[in-house]
């Protein structure tokens, strides 16, 4: 296992955000996570980018514990987030945002290479190259935050509803892009995402988490089947 | 005209010894967003340490670098102490503290180094230079070359080197900084560091200048140099230089040749406010 | 209780006074002041002049003090809407400084030399001293206290607590921010000129050093240690600020750095004011308590 | 009470720190030595001082307690013009004689009849000053330098006044104030060097005139150049080095007087301290020895036999001068001294004791 | 539906050289549905800025119940009858959910100084501004602090504060973002019943399901220009919107 939970408790003040997840990660799996609002689906991923701290639990990653590692570590070890509303560096050029998402190893890198890779994925990014990040639009910083996280090819790669403000068609593109980078080059995905349909339909397995438990875990395609998915979030 | 060109001479070495000052503030804020009042604190730390090894050793090489290390080591604790547990609150309560932290530090001052002014009586080892009848004095020398080299320095280290993104990305999102891969507490104090440093050496060349170091040598900086940086464009450093230098040359020359009916320190107000109405985000900041 | 406490707690009232005013504009409507010592000043200044000099009596006066202070409030605070935190922060200090040195600078306030002369106040026909002035002093903090009780409790109020937290989503909700942040300034300042007014009455004799940027630093602590936006905060810091410096008096030596010590522990500890939201006070007398107002 | 307790209010703390540091070492001089012969009226006598920051309302506050809680029975004022102007009327109205040491405002004495200045009133010393450039410096030609507060104009006011009633061939070829906490005096100084005059009135403390001739000399002046008792501290020499070599003050003591009251401060003063002495300090001395005086004529220390008593001195043989005696609203009257540095210390160089001008 | 409640003349934003928004005109019925849609930044939100006044146009001009709006600040436009959601949430942070909801209830009060005296916090205010939240479906977070509601939450707390302000012109942009589908389809619910009261709706929202099954026509913005206008079934097909902005799984998501 890449990545193991075990027992993760996260508070803020007195409200109780996770109870006791347990939930595991095989290396080269798409793993993804549904819940209602304010399941905790948010916390779970800061949690493991070490951005929020747990009260309890612990997590292992490349079998190393790193529950008590700062979030920087995590991210040199090979973590990755595409956090929620994007948070792009607002009084940063975008071409400096993507300059932050191979920080300290801008040499390790083919810095030309994924530059051109990630632009032509989003021509707009190319364009914008010199424009501050906070003029961007909604869905154009959601394609910052999506480019920030996977320039410096990371290890393990935590998206965060990454479909929120981007238009169908790059919906499709970035799920496609998803799915490409984990079957192809193996890598690892935990996938936050409202619209159920689409993260069911790329990720091999699932968990269903409701104030702040798993309540639902299995394969995909038996979610899918699934009557109260169904109805809850797919609206079959 | 003479007159005029020891006037240009002076005036500039004074916004050169305001940029020293302003530089630390600036690159504070501009990491942290705060308004880091007890800088001018550091800054006479600065001359106190510096003094103090000038007298034991009578030299200046080993003043400078300890001066340098000392004010290093108490502006990252100051930053570590007070700032960073404070930073999740709105800004005043951070500038609060600081401003506590200046005001105690005063004192501490007073009862180590006495109330007095002490003076500094540092020679430069080389001449001064005359230009067509023009004097320039050793201190003036020095204090164009050192402020010279240091801005260099600082310019190179913050675009040039990763540390100038780390800095920018921390202070806009420490969280996600951190989430890239930056250590942002390391990066905050390294700004510390340099800014505290430079910081000690304007605070030097200042009491070598006007030949006093005393307790409360840093309550003008205190507030003028904020006004500097926010001329500046808060948190640009190109900024900071750029205000800092017109000051200078700005005060000397008002001074030298208009009779203003207020003080020498409200200018450098006014002149913020008449800035900051043409241009709300200053000289080169955007916003 | 002899005259020296009466002096000390009749300073502490004056300055809970102005410190109710700085809430009003830092706390409720969010704009950060750091010189509110000049609006201060300027009551202080005006009462004097016009008792002195158009020979009118302190109760006369008062009146136009608090119109003029709220009427160069409203002038002073339109930087406010062009700029934003920290900028109006170092623009305000900037205010400050300028205050001071016209204080200073022009011989009508009398310059370098300050002003002497202002009459006592004197109520049905005794001369307010001691205590009573103390009581006088007292009953205007109430009638501000429960001035600023009622601004949080009007739409106004409202308005501004939506300003301070999103200008531009308060905007859409039909808040002018021209309108209300100006109506925070000038209720503020005026609360700093009726304090202004009762301190020249109190010194008979003022300067300009007296208004200076320390004494907006010390106001706005004053407002931060006891709990900005709150009601009480502004006069819990008062008078712990009024009363700590007498407490370590007999340190002679050390008092300052203890003052500046305790200021940045209780600020270290309590970033929130000993009455601010969260605060060990607050948790002891008032569990259970739900949201932000007030 | 089994003692005579004196209140004493100096800026311990603060910018004026060091002033008033030497005010309060010199009084406690005086007390041990009234002390050591047995106090007054019998008792021992008790210095109840505190830190006023000088500042005016800490000081109002102060003075409160010094009356209600400490009940003494005379003041000594050793703090700067602010805030003693602000106690004058309180002890005045408590009817507890104060001797201000070396404040300068007018409205110090003339809060009542209870309050004496020892010092110098600014204008008396402004006076001296103008007469100093004009006949002693034998200036033609002034220009004027001062800090802007309220000491800094007062004896510009002083020295002008002298100009246009006595001396209308001294012209005064600019006249500029600087900011308190200035640093900075070349901008002045170079307007100031194109117009060469003879002598330069800086009228300032010593932390802004010592600065002030180091660079006026950098700068290549050669004018003469006069201050005041504000820059009556052994520190001038160390900030300006050289550059005080032949600088002026008026000012209120004279440290080669002769006589044992001098020359025993000035050793005892050096014996206990590590630096100089200067004029705060002899002010502060005499102010609390005037007290005493007045107490042992009185044969009371009831405050209005005491207030009789001092207002009824004459040539008392004080630390700074042979006090004439004190007029009808409080003033001092008495020479006023002129120094000159010469090898880094401060000489005797004149007196001025024309009665025109030092009459209040 | 000839009574136009707004419209859009020639309208331009530019910002430096972008053209965010690049003559764009339409118009809106009174009791309409109109869904904007387009590509990301396209220049939506900049319209629904234009239309909300915080930013004025460069060119052109807006037109509200026949009254020329151009220029006008946002508090103006919201007396005039607009309510907005922001796409980037902005709750009052600090302050409880139940009173972000009354800062929007004090619409009429806030016109002038003297009428922003009465009290705020009265029985009928709360009720009032409870009923809304209970409406969109967090009444029971009423005491919660803005800032700490998950982001689906503050979705519909931006949504509950636009109708407190009793607009005449509701503009909604991307509010469904972010909420599964059993909260959508509640929401879509509460916009229909919102317009069956006579409130005009502009909404943005990439949900095609949403937006086709709400909206009784579609204005489709690509690089700040009008590509195409029409109903819902017409613009699914429409090759040019297949193109810019569905793509080819277009009915994957327009189902
Ligand atoms: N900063 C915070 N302070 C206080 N409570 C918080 C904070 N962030 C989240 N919470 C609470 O934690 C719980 C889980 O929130 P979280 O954001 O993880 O939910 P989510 O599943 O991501 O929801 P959504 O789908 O709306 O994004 C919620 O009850 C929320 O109110
Ligand atoms: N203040 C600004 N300065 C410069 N460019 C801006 C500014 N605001 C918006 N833009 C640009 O204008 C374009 C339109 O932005 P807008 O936010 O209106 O897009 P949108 O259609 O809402 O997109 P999305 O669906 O991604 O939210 C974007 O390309 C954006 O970069
Ligand atoms: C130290 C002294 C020069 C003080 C001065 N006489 C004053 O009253 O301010
Ligand atoms: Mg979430
Ligand atoms: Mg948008």
């Amino acid at each position: 296992m890449l990545l193991e939970l075990r027992d993760l408790q996260v508070f803020y003040g007195d409200i109780h955000a996770l109870d006791g997840i347990s939930l595991s990660v095989a290396e080269g799996e798409l793993v993804s996570v549904i819940g209602a609002n304010g399941a905790g689906k948010s916390s779970l991923l800061n949690c493991l980018m070490g951005v929020v701290p747990a009260k309890g639990g612990s997590v292992t990653f490349a079998g190393k514990d790193i529950s008590s590692m700062p979030v920087h570590g995590r991210a040199r070890s090979g973590i990755r987030i595409v956090p929620e509303r994007a948070r792009v560096f607002p009084r940063l050029s975008v071409y400096e945002n993507l300059l932050t998402g191979c920080f300290g190893m801008r040499n390790t890198i083919d810095l030309a290479g994924k530059l051109s890779w990630l632009y032509s994925l989003f021509p707009v990014l190319e364009e914008r190259k010199s424009q501050l990040a906070s003029t961007l639009s909604g869905g154009e910083q959601q394609m910052l935050a999506i480019s920030r996280a996977l320039i410096a090819d990371p290890k393990l790669l935590l998206v965060d509803e990454v479909s929120m403000g981007l238009m169908p068609m790059l919906v499709d593109k970035v799920f496609e892009v998803l799915s490409m980078l984990n079957r192809d080059h193996g890598l690892t995905i935990l996938l936050v995402e409202q619209n159920a349909l689409a993260s069911l339909g790329i990720s091999s397995r699932s968990y269903v988490l409701e104030t702040g438990r798993i309540v639902l875990e299995g394969p995909s395609g038996r979610l899918l089947e699934d009557p109260r998915v169904r109805e809850a979030y797919l609206g079959l | 005209m003479q007159l005029f060109f020891e006037q240009l001479l002076n005036g500039v070495a004074m916004g050169a010894i305001y940029s020293l000052i302003t530089l630390g503030l600036a690159l504070v804020y501009g990491v942290m967003r705060i308004l880091h009042v007890a800088h001018a604190a550091v800054y006479t730390a600065g001359a106190y340490v510096g003094l103090y090894v000038f007298s034991i050793t009578g030299s200046l090489l080993p003043a400078v670098p300890a001066a340098m290390a000392a004010c290093a080591l108490l502006g990252t604790a100051i930053e570590r102490l007070v700032y960073t547990p404070l930073l999740k609150y709105p800004p005043f309560v951070p500038l609060i503290g600081s401003i506590a932290v200046f005001l105690g530090l005063e004192e501490i001052f007073r009862l180590v180094g006495g109330p007095y002014i002490l003076s500094f009586p540092a020679e430069f080892p080389f001449p001064g230079i005359t230009v067509r009848g023009v004097v320039i004095s050793p201190a003036i020398i020095s204090i164009y070359a050192v402020s010279a080299a240091v801005l260099l320095l600082l310019w190179f280290i913050v675009t040039k080197t990763e540390l100038g993104l780390a800095m920018r990305a921390t202070s806009q999102d420490r969280e996600i900084a951190g989430a890239m891969g930056i250590n942002s507490s390391y990066t905050i104090s390294m700004t510390f560091v340099l800014g505290s440093a430079v910081a000690a050496v304007a605070g030097i060349l200042v009491g070598i200048y006007f030949n006093q170091v005393y307790p409360t040598m840093g309550a003008v900086p205190a507030y003028k140099c904020l006004a500097l940086i926010v001329v500046g464009g808060l948190g640009s450093l190109p900024g900071a230089v750029l205000a800092s230098l017109l000051l200078g040359v700005g005060e000397t020359l008002l001074i030298g040749y208009a009779n203003i009916p207020l003080p020498r320190d409200s200018l450098a107000f006014i002149a913020m406010i008449a800035v900051l109405l043409w241009r709300p985000q200053g000289l080169l900041g955007n916003r | 209780m002899n005259d020296y406490s009466i002096t000390i707690l009749t300073f502490i009232a004056i300055q809970a006074i102005v410190a109710c005013g700085l809430n009003v504009i830092v706390g409720y409507a969010g704009q950060i002041s750091l010189g509110h010592a000049a609006f201060f000043g300027i009551g202080a200044y005006s009462s004097a002049l016009l008792t002195t000099k158009a020979g009118l009596t302190f109760w006369t006066a008062l009146p136009l003090v608090i119109l003029l202070t709220g009427a160069i409030g409203l002038v002073l605070g339109m930087p406010s809407l062009r700029l934003r935190e920290d900028f109006l922060a170092v623009t305000t200090i900037g205010i400050n400084f300028i205050v001071e040195s016209v204080f200073l600078y022009v011989p009508f306030f009398g310059g370098a030399l300050g002003l002497g002369g202002i009459p006592s106040i004197t109520l049905l026909g005794t001369r307010l001293r001691g205590p009573n002035f103390l009581y006088l002093c007292l009953a205007f903090l109430a009638v501000v206290l429960f001035l600023s009780r009622r601004f949080t409790r009007s739409w106004g109020g409202l308005a501004c607590f939506a300003l301070r937290e999103e200008e531009t989503a308060a905007s859409s909700m039909g808040v002018s921010p021209i309108r209300f942040k100006l109506l925070a300034f000038v209720i503020g300042t005026a609360m700093a000129g009726l304090g202004g007014a009762l301190y020249a009455h109190l010194m008979r004799f003022i300067s300009a050093t007296d208004f200076g940027f320390t004494l907006s630093v010390s106001m706005m602590s004053m407002v931060v240690l006891g709990g900005i936006g709150t009601l009480w905060g502004p006069v819990l810091g008062a008078l712990i600020l009024g009363v700590l410096p007498e407490v370590f008096r007999p340190l002679i030596d050390y008092r300052m750095l203890l003052n500046a010590a305790i200021l940045l522990l209780m600020i270290r500890f309590q970033p929130a004011g000993l009455l601010g939201e969260g605060s060990l006070l607050r948790r002891l007398f008032r569990p259970g308590r739900d949201s932000a107002h007030e | 009470a089994d003692t005579v307790k004196i209140g004493l209010l100096v800026p311990l703390t603060g910018p004026a720190a060091a002033d008033g540091t030497s005010a309060l070492y010199s009084v406690q001089i005086a007390l041990d030595q009234v002390n050591a012969a047995g106090g007054v009226l019998g008792k021992q006598v008790e210095l109840v001082y505190y830190d006023d920051r000088a500042d005016a309302k800490e000081a109002v506050a102060l003075a409160h307690k010094l009356i209600e809680q400490d009940k003494i029975a005379a003041f000594v004022a050793g703090s700067y013009s602010l805030p003693t102007r602000a106690v004058a009327p309180i002890f005045q109205e408590e009817e507890i004689p104060l001797v201000a040491a070396y404040a300068i405002h007018p409205d110090v004495t003339r809060a009542g009849d209870f309050c004496f200045r020892n010092g110098f009133l600014g204008m008396v010393e402004g006076k001296a000053a103008g007469y100093t450039a004009h006949k002693l410096l034998g200036g033609k030609t002034v220009a004027l330098l001062t800090s802007d507060n309220d000491f800094g104009r007062t004896l510009v006011e002083g020295f002008k006044e002298y100009a246009s009633k006595f001396a209308p061939d001294l012209k005064i070829v600019s006249e500029q104030a600087y900011p308190f906490s200035e640093k900075d005096y070349k901008p002045y100084l170079s307007k100031i060097k194109e117009l060469n005059p003879d002598v330069i009135f800086a009228s300032g403390y010593y932390f802004q005139t010592g600065p002030l001739l180091r660079q006026a000399r950098e700068l290549g002046i050669q004018s003469k150049i006069l201050g005041e008792e504000g820059a009556d501290s052994p520190k001038l020499m160390e900030i300006a080095g050289d550059a005080a070599e032949g600088f002026y003050i008026v000012t209120n003591f004279d440290r080669d007087d002769p006589r044992p009251v001098v020359q025993g401060f000035l050793a005892e003063f050096r014996n206990r301290h590590k630096f100089e002495p200067d004029m705060v300090g002899a002010s502060a001395y005499d102010a609390f020895m005037i007290i005493m005086d007045g107490m042992k004529t009185a044969g009371s220390t009831d405050g209005k036999k005491v207030r009789d008593a001092i207002a009824a001195v004459k040539d008392y043989n004080g630390l700074t001068g042979i006090i004439g005696g004190f007029d009808e609203i409080g003033e001092v009257v008495k020479p006023v001294q002129v120094q000159v540095v010469k090898e880094g210390l401060f000489r005797h160089f004149g007196v001025v004791t024309d009665p025109e001008l030092i009459k209040p | 539906m000839n009574d136009i409640l707004l419209r859009l003349e020639g309208v331009s934003r530019h910002f430096g050289g972008l053209k965010a928004v690049d003559d764009v005109s339409f118009s809106l019925a009174r009791g309409e549905i109109l869904g904007l849609i387009g590509p990301n930044g396209a220049g939506k939100t900049t319209c629904f800025n234009l239309i909300s006044g915080v930013y004025a146009p460069t060119k052109g001009d807006i037109v509200l119940e026949g009254i020329s709006t151009a220029g006008f600040p946002p508090y103006r436009m919201a007396a005039m009858g607009v309510g907005r959601t922001f796409q980037v949430v902005k709750p009052f942070s600090t302050l409880s959910v139940l009173n972000n909801v009354q800062v929007a209830l004090g619409l009429t009060r806030y016109g002038s100084v003297l009428s922003s005296l009465g009290p705020w916090d009265t029985k009928a205010s709360r009720n009032e501004a409870l009923e809304i939240l209970e409406e969109v479906g967090i009444a029971h977070l009423a005491g919660t602090p803005s800032g700490q509601l998950p982001l689906g939450n503050q979705r519909r707390l931006e949504l509950a504060r636009a109708l407190a302000l009793k607009p005449k012109l509701l503009l909604l942009d991307e509010t469904f973002s972010g909420l599964r589908h059993e909260e959508a389809a509640m929401l879509s619910k509460l916009v229909l019943g919102v317009r069956a009261r006579g409130i005009s709706v502009l909404l943005i929202e990439h949900n095609m399901k949403v937006a086709m099954g709400l909206s009784d026509r579609l204005v489709v913005l690509d690089h700040g220009r009008l590509l195409a206008e029409g109903k819902p079934e017409d613009i699914r097909s429409d090759p040019r919107v297949v193109e810019a902005y569905l793509g080819k799984g277009a009915s994957s998501h327009a189902s």
